[in-house]
């Protein structure tokens, strides 16, 4: 009824706490750089000479190159979808633009994520000017994801603890007890922030 | 439905960014305008709670199943703009954290999904809450906001040259239609379940006449169809679109002051037209947005 | 012997790669009663969760004469009742009626007997009357008995409590001591509540990083790990 | 005489329409601790709720000399430091050291003196590392020690501790028993724990259907509401 969010989530958070240069470097020009990166993927037909790159930079900031490599692997699925569809339509060579683009998108925003705390990331967002509310919004909902996401597979547990069979009347209500009880949480820490003196 | 970087050329990609960034800006307002401070932890928590629900699954017969997308659920709970915003923070941590959609894609993927999908989910609702037609609101809602995005992800990709054969279309509709008619169903389901336990979680706005978000629903639904039919009709459309507009010639204009030296490259280099073109119509988005923008905080505070 | 639980050599990792579990054997024999003890993070719930197969390690694990394997787990999840640390987390239903009723109407009780089921066990933790309301909205003791009666309906033959007396007033415990030592069912029972575990439980076993450090009289081994509360 | 908290009369109804305080008096003066003793739903946790403002009923309530309104609970929310049930909602930073340094922002202080402070409240819990760590790395025990770092880091001038000891192991408890005992400050204790109740506070108040039905020796309450565990 509901999968679990994997430890391996979490991956990001331990790689981003290393000490290299990369590390080190200010999230600004952090976010800057990946940008650029993207962006110079996204609009040079020869930008493949750039994985190169991307490996150099994942064993300078001494993350596991398997391990970086796989995360950006996830963006595969989807892009292998269209790739094919793509392919059929007769169009092998745009077909490998495809893979080969996003995967090596997905490399770059991996390695900024590696290498950056998202607390960090979403302040040098903001310092571009993001809206405070959204950020605000993002922190809060990266913090809560794994307790709620917990509690939804501890749910689903309970229910075939006690002999419940998959359907879909036991979502819904699952899913209407999850949303009351996030409601309440979210009730309990306003209440916390607002006793350790919040500014109105 | 998360579009990844690399699929969408520049032109799109950055034109949207170029219509979402600011359109978010215009809603955290409208969403913090009479906010209470605990209304941040809240949308905080809605996000991750919404994270969560697409994870449960919903058994629909013969061993397969769907999952909850949420836009309409949250428009009901927290009203459109907050809902809008909820649903970008959860793109944004998708995009950043799971590798699903690109970050130059976000712009794209929050305008249909967080957008459109958002207002595409919430008007029916709207509309309908109040009348005894409540559950066909709640139920086009969920289809809508599905169905919009998902047509809105299909044009952009066909505007940017991503060639689907007509019979991988007509599946990939398939596939959409089915999603949105579960969407609809588990989205009726669940606000039936909430509503037996308190509802007042769900609010059904009593302000009436809000002129820009019709305007920006109905724009949004006309655009998803739009863009569906360009796509389908016209494999390469944007160079269609760009030399109707005549767009073709002027962007060239534009790019050869600044950078002489790349003269020749310019002129053979057809992406880095393209770019080009994306850059002008981004800025153009950009202005008009920003105009818009500054009209609608001014026409909010008179 | 024929034996409840008769768990071999379990050993189970989280996908994040934490070894909860690094071998643990245990057995429980019909109508016995075991405290498990142990500190925080040692592996007692993710050893629980294992008894009606949510999760699966590695290991020998046979319930009820029955290999722990998807084709058992709709019989064994009826004879092993599992009451979760968090109450919150077990009651998933919009009213206190119809979560205590869920686990008779999946064994296929009609909805009027599987009611009357419920109203039983709901009055067996003392509760007689607000069956319509909401569980989000009571407090923790009322949870924790809610969802206790949950488990009680589907009169399972072994009862696995984690932390049962958390959020309990102490009235609330004792009614709870007393019902559970009037119950017939082997149990097994997760706290850190060592006088309650004593009360109930001749017997005890100690968690320490994944393994049974220690399997004795309860007395014996509270002091010996100086767990006195 | 200065008294730190002063409530007369406190009535509160929540919207479902239930009426969870009915005159509640109450008085705590300066360095002293108070376990708050009732049954589950006899309105303890709502109680603990007024004296910072975030709920408010009807009534007379001071807190250090300052009704409770809304222009002094910036200040009052200073003075006042109150540790909820579940410390998982308590950390809603990103990191540990943030989540500390969020009361001394709040009050005005600048980013490295703020920080300055946090350090020395973790010091005091028995934390010297890992100040980045995410919450959800932590051990529940971890959780609740900088749940209370981050209390104490505002330095208040009491502290209101709602159930304290759940989850906690008996060495996690005894530690928490011991950093207690050698804090300061006035203490109001809601506990279901009576020996962890009576080893820190000589009185006690217990709370009956929304109303304080006993003031006194905390032994004396104990035993006259048979509140033993
Ligand atoms: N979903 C999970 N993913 C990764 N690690 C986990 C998960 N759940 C638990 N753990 C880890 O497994 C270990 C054992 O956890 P478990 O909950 O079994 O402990 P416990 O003995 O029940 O502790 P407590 O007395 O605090 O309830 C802990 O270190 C915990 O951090
Ligand atoms: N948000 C709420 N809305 C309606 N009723 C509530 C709400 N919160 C608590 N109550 C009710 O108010 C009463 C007092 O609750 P409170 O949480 O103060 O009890 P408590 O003394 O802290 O109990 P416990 O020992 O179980 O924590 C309970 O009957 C509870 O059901
Ligand atoms: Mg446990
Ligand atoms: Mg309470």
């Amino acid at each position: 009824m509901a999968q679990r969010i994997a430890g391996s989530h979490f991956v990001f958070d331990e790689w981003s706490r290393g000490s290299s240069a990369l590390h080190r470097l200010s999230p600004r020009t952090k976010l800057v750089l990946f940008l650029s990166l993207l962006v110079i993927t996204a609009v040079w037909p020869q930008s493949w000479l750039l994985f190169g790159l991307a490996f150099a930079l994942v064993l300078a900031a001494r993350l596991p190159l398997f391990g970086v490599a796989a995360r950006a692997a996830l963006v595969l699925p989807f892009t292998l979808v269209f790739a094919a569809a793509t392919w059929l339509s007769g169009d092998a060579h745009r077909a490998l633009a495809l893979l080969w683009k996003s995967y090596l998108s997905a490399l770059w925003v991996a390695l900024l994520m590696a290498t950056t705390p998202l607390e960090h990331v979403l302040e040098a967002a903001a310092g571009f000017g993001a809206p405070r509310l959204l950020i605000d919004v993002m922190s809060f909902t990266w913090r809560y994801l794994g307790v709620i996401s917990e509690q939804a597979w501890r749910m689903r547990t309970a229910a075939l603890a006690r002999g419940g069979e998959r359907s879909f009347e036991i979502s819904a209500s699952t899913l209407a007890v999850l949303f009351a009880s996030s409601y309440a949480r979210a009730e309990r820490i306003h209440r916390a922030m607002a006793s350790r003196g919040q500014k109105i | 439905m998360h579009i990844p970087d690399g699929f969408l050329s520049t032109p799109v990609w950055a034109g949207l960014a170029a219509v979402s960034a600011p359109s978010i800006g215009v809603f955290a307002r409208r969403a913090q305008a009479g906010l209470q401070e605990s209304r941040v932890p809240l949308m905080g928590v809605m996000g991750a709670f919404v994270f969560a629900a697409q994870m449960v699954n919903f058994p629909v017969g013969a061993g397969a199943s769907g999952h909850l997308v949420g836009s309409t659920l949250l428009a009901a709970a927290l009203g459109p703009a907050a809902a809008t915003v909820v649903m970008t923070a959860i793109l944004a941590i998708q995009a950043l954290v799971f590798q699903d959609g690109g970050l130059l894609a976000l712009g794209a993927n929050v305008f249909n999904m967080a957008i459109a999908g958002v207002l595409a989910g919430y008007w029916p609702y709207r509309l309908l809450a109040g009348t005894r037609a409540r559950r066909i609101g709640i139920f086009a809602g969920g289809f809508l906001s599905v169905l919009v995005s998902a047509c809105l992800c299909l044009g952009q990709l066909a505007l940017s040259g991503v060639k689907m054969r007509a019979e991988v279309l007509g599946l990939a509709m398939l596939v959409f239609v089915i999603t949105a008619v579960l969407e609809g169903a588990i989205t009726v389901a669940v606000l039936s379940a909430l509503e037996r336990i308190n509802p007042q979680w769900l609010r059904v706005e009593t302000r009436k006449n809000r002129p820009v978000l019709t305007a920006l629903a109905i724009t949004a639904l006309l655009l998803a169809v739009a863009g569906f039919m360009l796509a389908s009709a016209l494999p390469d459309g944007l160079e269609r679109v760009a030399g109707l507009t005549g767009l073709e010639g002027k962007e060239f204009h534009v790019l050869q002051s600044p950078l002489p030296d790349y003269e020749a490259l310019t002129l053979e280099n057809p992406w880095l037209r393209k770019a080009g073109a994306g850059l002008v119509g981004l800025s153009l988005t950009f202005a008009v947005c920003l105009v818009l923008g500054r009209w609608f905080v001014r026409w909010r505070s008179a | 012997m024929s034996c409840i639980v008769e768990a071999a050599g379990i050993r189970f990792r989280y996908d994040s790669g934490f070894e909860a579990l690094r071998g643990v054997d245990f057995r429980l024999c019909a109508g016995e009663s075991v405290a498990v003890l142990g500190p925080n993070g040692s592996g007692k719930t993710t050893f629980l969760l294992h008894l009606n197969g949510i999760l699966r390690g590695e290991g020998q694990l046979r319930v009820c004469g029955m290999d722990v394997e998807p084709r058992h787990f709709a019989a064994i999840r009826r004879k092993v009742g599992i009451l979760f640390q968090d109450p919150e987390d077990q009651l998933f239903r919009p009213t206190v009626l119809e979560d205590v009723s869920f686990g008779p109407l999946q064994a296929g009780l009609s909805k009027a007997s599987a009611e009357t089921r419920a109203k039983q066990a709901l009055a067996q933790v003392g509760i007689h009357d607000g069956w319509t309301r909401a569980p989000y909205h009571l407090s923790g003791g009322e949870k924790q008995r809610v969802a206790l009666a949950g488990i009680l309906a589907v009169q399972p033959e072994v009862l696995v409590l984690d932390e049962p007396t958390t959020h309990l007033d102490p009235p609330a415990r004792r009614a709870l001591l007393d019902l559970l030592a009037t119950l017939p069912q082997a149990k097994m029972i997760v706290t850190h509540d060592t006088s309650f575990a004593r009360a109930l439980c001749p017997r005890a076993v100690f968690f320490e990083s994944g393994r049974i450090a220690a399997d004795g009289p309860a007395e014996e081994i509270i002091r010996r790990f100086r767990w006195e509360i």
